[in-house]
């Protein structure tokens, strides 16, 4: 396990070498000056060319590359275009909320999505089974915003329990954390229920049955273990995507969240900005998806991850 | 070349003229019918196509007429979905942008099904630096932000409605890879692999006759909700100037439209999104359908 | 309240939806057990036995349909009217079941303490250190060797027999009141099989649990039962005491399948013994030459079990290699690791002349044409989404052996028939098969591509006598026809002596003794196959299993540190 | 400030002043979003103008007509034709305690000018050619060429004035291989009402009040600057009285808030306008007839009502009535597809002709172009809507890429030259803000002179002449003068909204 840890720990690398390689690839194929931004609309070519000198737009683009993996290895991550700010700060800055959301989202969509699988697979094809199926896909076909900002009309508005925006609090986290987790359910949901049903009528399942222990030991113990690969392989692209940026959940409830910098540095051009946000994400992600295995192993132990 | 070889008196008893091929069909057919789900699943199917093929001559109003005299009115018997903010049909735009939503959700899903399926499954059988390489290859195209992928492929190829089915599609790959790899690597490690292994059966072989079919279900419960994730990201990124653009009536950008409007005029935003879930339900119903006829266990 | 019978089963019918049809596979079966008696059920492969046994449980396939006018009355109430959550009180407590498939039948990501020590906390409300200890208490006494590090460990680190023995100690963990035996030594060698049957035994005499035993072993019914029943087609062919159905078989049917039991005193044919002749006088070309082969897996926390220890033989061309041994002795993992399903940890498998695993791919395929392996669960050895007709047809399609599917399929109809199985099995898939069948199936699979050699790990442990009978006359008269090759690994003494020209003895990961089968029946030397020989059960009613037979593990350890394997008499190999 | 910043639909209120200040309050102000620099020098969004307007002074503001008032300088005069000159006020202080001087004027507006600054509002002060200490309290400006408009250019929010030390030690930065404004971003130090006290990026900026005010403490203890992008949340925030303005609030939700208690909406006409802008170097908008045709065919007062709920003016010009040199005699070209139709048959295309029109992903602005194709589609116009991406919009409009775009305009200055001369001289052809390549000799030689002049009566009567010009030939629909929405609280008094898109907080009181 240790070795395994290590290997996929150092294989980290090449994957951030990748997604700067494409990050710095995307610069050159898509429109829009970072220079030009910064400077603004009515620059005079000879500002811009300054500006451009000054970060190093002019140097041909394995230069820069270089410059900036040299930046990378020194643990300075450049700084932004757009607002001058250090990369590192203005990333990790939004790190937190990012993370946290992503986490409660998805151990409450984790929560809802297995239980109403399993009653979904347990009661094949009855009413229960239907009503989650329906509720399911209506929780994937509507976009997050519309229940965003339905709780918030309900919550903030209706009840005034809860707080409409900001991170922090529990008044504030409740409503963000019930938007992805609900939306996140449902494909957990959708996914135990299958992975279950294959499960279900194996012959282990009917000599858990016969040692007569109870149907929900047969069922959370026996059964769903059993069923569990294919539904963290989702939780963990949940997890992933989530904290890849809830871009949505976090502009309607003003999450100050990586996403939305993101985004925003898309927008800008703020490359640095992007970068940094990437190579967080991309650190994230492979992190994530350790777990991820270690959990196959950990749920099949004949799984050979090596 | 040793076929005439008999081993022992056995008589070969194969009366019957028939397609075993046909055969295998007919009789996965027959498990489908009998499967009450999938032949709902393909009835509503079939009419969805149906309806996006020939409702458009039907409709009783054209899908992009405006009428600013008639803003964002509620359903009523003249205009059954009410009308929208530029006071255009909203039932007639639903019925037009059918064929266009469908085809962006289906096709992107396919599209990035079968190429992460293949990825995933190489990956999850081969294991070891097969599978480094392309997990962590798929771990790139994870941390990378769509938009901006999305924006290159803008950038290179145009904003037509075919390269947003491709940038979708592109986004699901990792998503279908990973879940196919997931279960492969439960799958390879099964008694019957090895005894077909013992058999001489080469590795493709092996995949696609062993691995895959004992994989299909979460496969086919990913790509019928990605359906609908596919039609909101496509007209997610509609903003980039790929896929529809305004007037077309595709169902997400539709839904998108009323985001302005949920507070005055709900029915907006509702009635495109209750039809996402009605494409994606038919779908569904359709897949669990799939799920059972292909699980020799379930016969009823 | 007390009534006469513990259970009364009448008129049961049970019909399968296969298709459009329906199959009545249990026809107006009847029988019934008296409190503290263990009956028999005896019968065809595939005469509905398991079929009937699961029936009592209320754990059939949901294809089953059980016809209304059956009664299964247990205890006085009638079981088929119980909802489920009121048979979830009855079994497990009252109807302890072991089923016939054991590796299918564990729970593959739960650890083995776990799947028995669960049973007992449900049960007997014991707290999780206790059911521990009770767990591996019931461990010991089904033979497991090292519980403490077993204890952790998940069913596919198991051997068949251990398995098995899992599958019986979590049906005992609770003493119930009827225990259902399905097959539940088909996996295990005679020791361990007779220490299992003391056993049950012992906790009837103390708890006087009542027993169905279904099981094709006439030596286990002997020893066991008090009734039999025989069922062959789906019905009972006949019933009565075991000491009436030995001696006074009224129905052909019993009559055949007792005459059908291997006698172990029977002489070894002319022709094995020019066999022999040849071998030893080294004019047989070698086949296979296994070099100090060893496979260990690790066990966690830096120990490796040594599940096959540097053993080394030969076989020859057109001869049958009997392997026995303990369950758990390596038989399986020297199977597989010979044929490179699993890579060895050192040592070579020299195929005609190079080390298979140095093969290259080319090589490989061809190998795996000529080379075939009958896997010991056959079950699990099957693609549950397949059905027979392209298991059996696999390698056919691989090799490419037929020009066409019709000629193909009708091959595979040919095969079926071989192995005494219906051409219209083809259409099926293996869950709707029973454990003979299945086996059978596995059987017919390595035929199909006419091998130079099979590795055939417990092929009939699951037949009953008629139908081994059959299948063992198949691979002689393959063998002669075709000079085929045998590794037969079973623990059925009387078929390997039969079937076999020599025999190896495997004990712990070695083989403690090799030479050919007359000489080791008659003259074994190592003392574990002499313990092994003492406790063959007898087909007799009149000759119980002795106490003494059934050894307690202490003597049961004959340590082989440090001994080397020797030419005691010509051509006898013993590890001393 | 062009006002093409897609985040910045500015909203605006009327001055209800009432003028008795209460003492305290926090005031919870929640944005669209943040600002990006608070170096006056830094940005051009109204973000972030909207928090320094509150820490730093210019010499001249303008006051709700867009009249130009006193500031930190107290008089001013023109003494020839290329120079200003400027009386500063006395006994002025920067938060840091520092001495507001000529000096100090003189180093901040070397600062905007300095090429290595880059900095994004020195096209306001591009004519400036030197700044002289005359003594310590009065400074020059001369200016390369005549140029009238300039108080009114030091009066926007680009020339707010930071304290000299500070300027210093960002130079030092910049030495050191920072970018510039990394150390006012920190520490942004002006003579205003408000001073800074935190700011965490992306959530909220928090001021506090500057006793030491020259013109006495504002009312106020604290202005807090929060990001809430979305509407419909800054709404719920303003409801619970987790804010108390919401800006901007979009026209749909007018209805909503009017309808709640205890808020308001504030409106205020803005010196903006959205246009459709033609290529008049590409066929067939190179065509006078076809940019009438088409300015004739679309229907302003439905787009008006359609998609902003009937808030703003039909533009008739690109200049709103709050502007210096606005002429309310001229008429545009009314709608008349009749008219349209043989305008189109006269230049050749009496079947009409197939175009694209660009537009980025604003909401209005694709629902404008939605309501534009249907217009055109009545004069056999077929038009291909096109939603681009911000950051390529404006780069491939600036290249002349397109056919037809939307695009807005904000006369920050509140002068005519600034709503015309980036707009329609040819030297501004593409990035500066000509992206219709639109121009004219004539047109050229009126906003020449039009800014050289001094005379008030002259540069009306040139822009007059200029805005007829701009009716006739059409280089783009001006389709209307948007007013500034903000949702306020009824707690709050005191608040206007500056036709420029700042909110004036100077003298606001709130109700705790
Ligand atoms: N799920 C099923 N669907 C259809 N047929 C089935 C199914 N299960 C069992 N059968 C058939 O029912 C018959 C009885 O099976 P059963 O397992 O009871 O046999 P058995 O007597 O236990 O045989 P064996 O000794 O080989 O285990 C067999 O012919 C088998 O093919
Ligand atoms: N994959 C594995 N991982 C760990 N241990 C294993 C594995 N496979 C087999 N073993 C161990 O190796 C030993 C030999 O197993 P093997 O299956 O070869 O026994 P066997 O002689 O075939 O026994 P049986 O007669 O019970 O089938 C056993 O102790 C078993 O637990
Ligand atoms: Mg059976
Ligand atoms: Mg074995
Ligand atoms: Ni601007």
């Amino acid at each position: 396990m240790l070795k395994f840890l290590t290997k996929r720990l150092i294989q980290t690398i090449p994957v951030l070498i990748g997604v700067t390689i494409l990050t710095f690839s995307m610069v050159l194929l898509i429109p829009g000056d970072p220079a030009q931004i910064m400077a603004g609309e009515s620059a005079s070519p000879e500002q811009l060319e300054l500006v451009r000198e000054r970060l190093g737009l002019n140097d041909p683009i394995p230069v820069q590359y270089l410059d900036y993996i040299g930046g990378v290895v020194r643990g300075d991550l450049g700084n932004s275009i757009r607002s001058g700010r250090a990369v590192s700060t203005e990333v990790f800055g939004r790190l937190a909320p990012t993370v946290e959301l992503a986490f409660y989202s998805t151990l409450l969509s984790v929560f809802i999505g297995i239980i109403a699988g399993v009653v979904s697979a347990v009661r094949r094809y009855s009413i229960s089974d239907t009503l989650i199926m329906f509720a399911a896909l209506f929780g994937l076909s509507m976009p997050n915003f519309w229940l965003g900002l339905m709780l918030i009309q309900w919550f903030v508005i209706g009840t005034g329990w809860f707080q409409a925006s900001g991170w922090g609090t529990p008044q504030q986290m409740i409503l963000p954390v019930l938007t992805l987790g609900t939306a996140g359910s449902a494909i957990i949901a959708r996914m135990t229920r299958s992975s279950m049903l294959e499960v279900i009528d194996q012959d282990y399942i009917q000599t858990a049955r016969a040692k007569g222990v109870s149907e929900r030991v047969v069922i959370y113990r026996h059964a769903l273990k059993n069923a569990m690969v294919p539904v963290v392989t989702v939780v963990g692209l949940q997890f992933g995507s989530l904290l890849g940026g809830a871009v949505l959940t976090e502009t309607v409830f003003a999450i100050n969240g990586l996403g939305r910098l993101i985004i925003n540095a898309i927008r800008a051009r703020d490359f640095p900005i992007v970068q940094g946000g990437v190579l967080v994400f991309a650190f994230l992600f492979v992190f994530v998806n350790i777990i991820v295995d270690v959990l196959y192993r950990f749920l099949n132990k004949r799984i050979d991850l090596n | 070349m040793q076929e005439e070889v008999n081993l022992n008196s056995g008589d070969p008893t194969g009366k019957q003229q028939f397609n075993p091929n046909v055969v295998r069909f007919q009789d996965f057919m027959k498990k489908f019918y009998r499967n009450k789900s999938a032949l709902i699943g393909g009835i509503l199917i079939l009419a969805l196509i149906i309806v996006a093929l020939v409702g458009p001559y039907f409709t009783p109003y054209a899908p992009n007429t405006q009428n600013y005299s008639n803003l964002l009115a509620p359903p009523s018997v003249e205009h059954l979905f009410g009308t929208d903010h530029h006071g255009r049909d909203i039932f007639s735009r639903i019925i037009h942008g059918m064929s266009i939503t469908l085809r962006v959700g289906f096709t992107s899903v396919f599209i990035g099904m079968t190429v992460g399926v293949t990825l995933g499954v190489i990956s999850g059988y081969y294991g070891k630096w097969v599978d480094t390489i392309i997990m962590r290859f798929m771990d790139v195209l994870l941390a990378f932000p769509g938009i901006l992928l999305a924006l290159a492929v803008v950038a290179v190829l145009g904003g037509s409605l075919n390269n947003v089915i491709i940038s979708v599609a592109i986004f699901s790959v990792p998503v279908f890879a990973r879940i196919s790899r997931g279960s492969t690597l439960e799958v390879r490690e099964l008694e019957y692999v090895e005894a077909v292994r013992s058999l001489g059966a080469s590795d493709f072989r092996i995949i696609i006759r062993h691995v895959l079919p004992n994989i299909m279900s979460p496969i086919i419960v990913q790509a019928t909700l990605n359906i609908a994730t596919s039609v909101l990201t496509a007209s997610g990124l509609s903003f980039l100037g790929m896929g529809a653009q305004p007037p077309d009536p595709e169902w997400g950008a539709m839904l998108n439209d009323g985001r302005n409007y949920m507070w005055n005029a709900p029915h907006i935003t509702m009635i495109p999104g209750i039809a996402i879930v009605i494409v994606v339900l038919s779908f569904n119903v359709f897949g669990d359908g799939l799920r059972d006829a292909l699980d020799p266990k379930s016969r009823n | 309240m007390l009534t006469e019978k513990l259970l009364q089963v009448e008129n049961l019918k049970i019909s399968f939806s296969t298709g459009d049809s329906l199959l009545e596979v249990v026809s107006d079966v009847s029988f019934d057990i008296g409190h503290g008696k263990t009956v028999g059920i005896v019968g065809e492969s595939g005469s509905g036995k398991s079929v009937s046994a699961r029936s009592i449980m209320k754990l059939l396939e949901n294809n089953a349909v059980v016809d209304e006018g059956s009664r299964i009355r247990f205890n006085g109430e009638e079981l088929l009217e119980k909802t489920d959550r009121e048979m979830r009180k009855i079994r497990g407590k009252d109807i302890g079941m072991i089923f016939q498939d054991p590796m299918s039948s564990l729970n593959p990501t739960m650890k083995i303490g776990k799947q028995i020590s669960e049973t007992i906390q449900i049960h007997e409300k014991a707290s999780k250190k206790e059911a521990a200890a009770r767990a591996k208490e019931i461990m010991h006494l089904v033979g497991i060797p090292d519980v403490d590090d077993r204890f952790n460990q998940y069913p596919h680190e198991f051997s068949g027999g251990m398995r098995q023995r899992i599958i019986i100690a979590i049906a005992l963990a609770c003493s119930p009141k009827l225990l259902i035996a399905d097959e539940p030594t088909t996996a295990l060698d005679v020791t361990i099989q007779a220490q299992i049957l003391e056993l049950l035994k012992d906790i009837q005499k103390k708890t006087g649990t009542s027993i169905l035993l279904i099981t094709h072993d006439f030596g286990v019914v002997a020893n066991m039962c008090e009734d039999i029943v025989v069922m062959n087609k789906g019905r009972v062919v006949e019933k009565g005491s075991t000491m009436e159905i030995f001696n006074s078989p009224k129905e052909d049917y019993t009559k055949r399948l007792l005459a059908a039991i291997p006698n172990l005193h029977a002489e070894k044919s002319q022709e094995s013994k020019e066999k022999l002749a040849d071998i030893y006088s080294g004019t047989r070309e070698k086949l296979l030459e296994v070099n100090t082969l060893a496979k260990h897996f690790p066990l966690g926390r830096g120990t490796t079990l040594k599940a096959v220890n540097d053993i080394s033989f030969d076989i020859y061309r057109g001869e049958t290699l009997g392997l026995v041994g303990e369950s758990g002795s390596g038989k399986s993992t020297t199977g597989r690791t010979i044929l490179r399903l699993q890579d060895a940890t050192s040592g070579e498998t020299v195929f005609e002349g190079s080390d298979i695993n140095k093969y290259k791919k080319r090589q490989m395929k061809d190998m795996r044409k000529r080379v075939q392996f009958v896997f010991q669960d056959p079950y699990s050895s099957l693609n549950p989404r397949q059905k027979v007709k392209d298991i059996i047809g696999e390698a056919l399609d691989i090799h490419k052996l037929f020009p066409n599917k019709k000629k193909r399929n009708d091959r595979v109809k040919e095969l079926l028939h071989l192995v005494g199985l219906d051409g219209s099995f083809s259409e099926r898939f293996p869950h709707e098969f029973s454990g003979g069948q299945r086996q059978r199936i596995g059987i017919a699979r390595a035929l199909a591509v006419e091998p130079d050699f099979i590795v055939l790990d417990e092929p009939l442990s699951a037949l009953d006598a008629s139908v081994q009978a059959t299948i063992v006359e198949l691979l002689e008269d393959l063998q002669r026809k075709l000079n085929l090759t045998y590794l037969f690994i079973a623990h059925d003494l009387a078929t390997v002596k039969k079937l076999s020209d020599r025999v190896a003895v495997m004990y712990k990961g070695n083989i403690v003794e090799l030479t050919d089968s007359e000489e080791l029946f008659k003259n074994p030397i190592h003392n574990y196959t002499k313990k092994l020989l003492s406790a063959i059960p007898v087909p007799d009613p009149n000759y119980a299993i002795t106490a003494e037979k059934v050894s307690p593990d202490e003597t049961l350890d004959f340590s082989t540190e440090g001994q080397v394997f020797t030419e005691v008499k010509p051509n006898h190999w013993v590890m001393q | 400030a062009c006002g093409t910043d897609d985040s910045d639909p500015i909203e605006s209120g009327d001055g209800e002043d009432n003028g008795t200040a209460q003492e305290g309050g926090d005031l919870v102000i929640g944005q669209l979003s943040d600002a990006v620099s608070l170096d006056p020098h830094g940005s051009n969004d109204t973000p972030s103008s909207n928090v320094a307007y509150n820490i730093y002074e210019a010499l001249l503001i303008q006051d709700e007509n867009m009249e130009l008032q006193p500031g930190l300088a107290t008089e001013w005069e023109p003494i020839d034709d290329l120079t200003w000159q400027f009386t500063l006020r006395e006994d002025v202080t920067f938060h840091d305690g520092s001495e507001f001087n000529a000096e100090v004027v003189q180093a901040n507006f070397e600062r905007i000018l300095d090429e290595n600054i880059a900095s994004p509002r020195s096209f306001l002060y591009e004519m400036v050619e030197e700044i002289n200490v005359i003594d310590e309290y009065t400074v020059e400006f001369v200016t390369e060429y005549p140029f009238s408009p300039l108080p009114a250019h030091l009066a926007h929010n680009g020339g707010g004035l930071m304290s000299a030390e500070v300027i210093e030690e960002d130079y030092a930065a910049l030495e050191n291989g920072e970018e510039p404004g990394s150390v006012i971003n920190e520490n942004p130090v002006g003579t205003g009402p408000y001073a800074f006290e935190s700011w965490t990026p992306g959530d909220e900026i928090v001021l506090t009040s500057n006793e030491d005010y020259w013109d006495g403490a504002p009312a106020l203890d604290s202005i807090t600057f929060r990001v809430i992008p979305d509407s419909n949340t800054r709404f719920a925030d303003l409801e619970t009285g987790a804010i108390h303005i919401s800006d901007p609030l979009s026209p749909s939700d007018v209805a909503r808030v009017e309808g709640t208690d205890g808020m308001f909406v504030n409106s205020q006409p803005s010196v903006s306008l959205s246009y459709i802008g033609f290529n008049a170097e590409k066929e067939p908008f190179d065509n006078t007839l076809v940019r009438q045709a088409i300015s004739m065919a679309v229907n302003k007062d439905d787009i008006i009502n359609g998609i902003y709920d009937g808030i703003g003016i039909p533009a008739i010009s690109s200049l709103a009535p709050d502007v210096f040199g606005y002429d309310e005699d001229i008429s545009g070209l009314e709608y008349d597809v009749e008219e349209a139709q043989a305008l189109l048959a006269e230049a050749g295309y009496p079947d009409g002709f197939s175009t694209t029109l660009w537009t980025n992903d604003n909401q209005d602005r694709i629902d404008t172009a939605t309501a534009v194709q249907a217009q055109l589609e009545e004069i056999g116009v077929d038009v291909e809507i096109e939603i681009v991406e911000w950051g390529a919009y404006l780069e491939n409009t600036a290249a002349g890429e397109h056919d037809m775009f939307i695009l807005g305009w904000t006369t920050v200055t509140g002068d005519a030259d600034y709503g015309m001369y980036p707009l329609f001289h040819s030297d501004n052809f593409g990035e500066p803000g000509n992206r219709t390549f639109f121009a004219t000799d004539e047109l050229d030689s009126l906003l020449e002179e039009a800014r050289q002049s001094a005379d008030e009566d002259e540069r009306l009567e040139l822009y007059s002449n200029a805005q007829e010009i701009l009716v006739e030939e059409a280089p783009m629909i001006y389709i209307h003068h948007q007013e500034y929405l903000l949702a306020v609280s009824d707690d709050v008094e005191g608040l206007w909204h500056h036709p420029t898109g700042i909110l004036m907080l100077k003298d606001v009181t709130v109700n705790q």
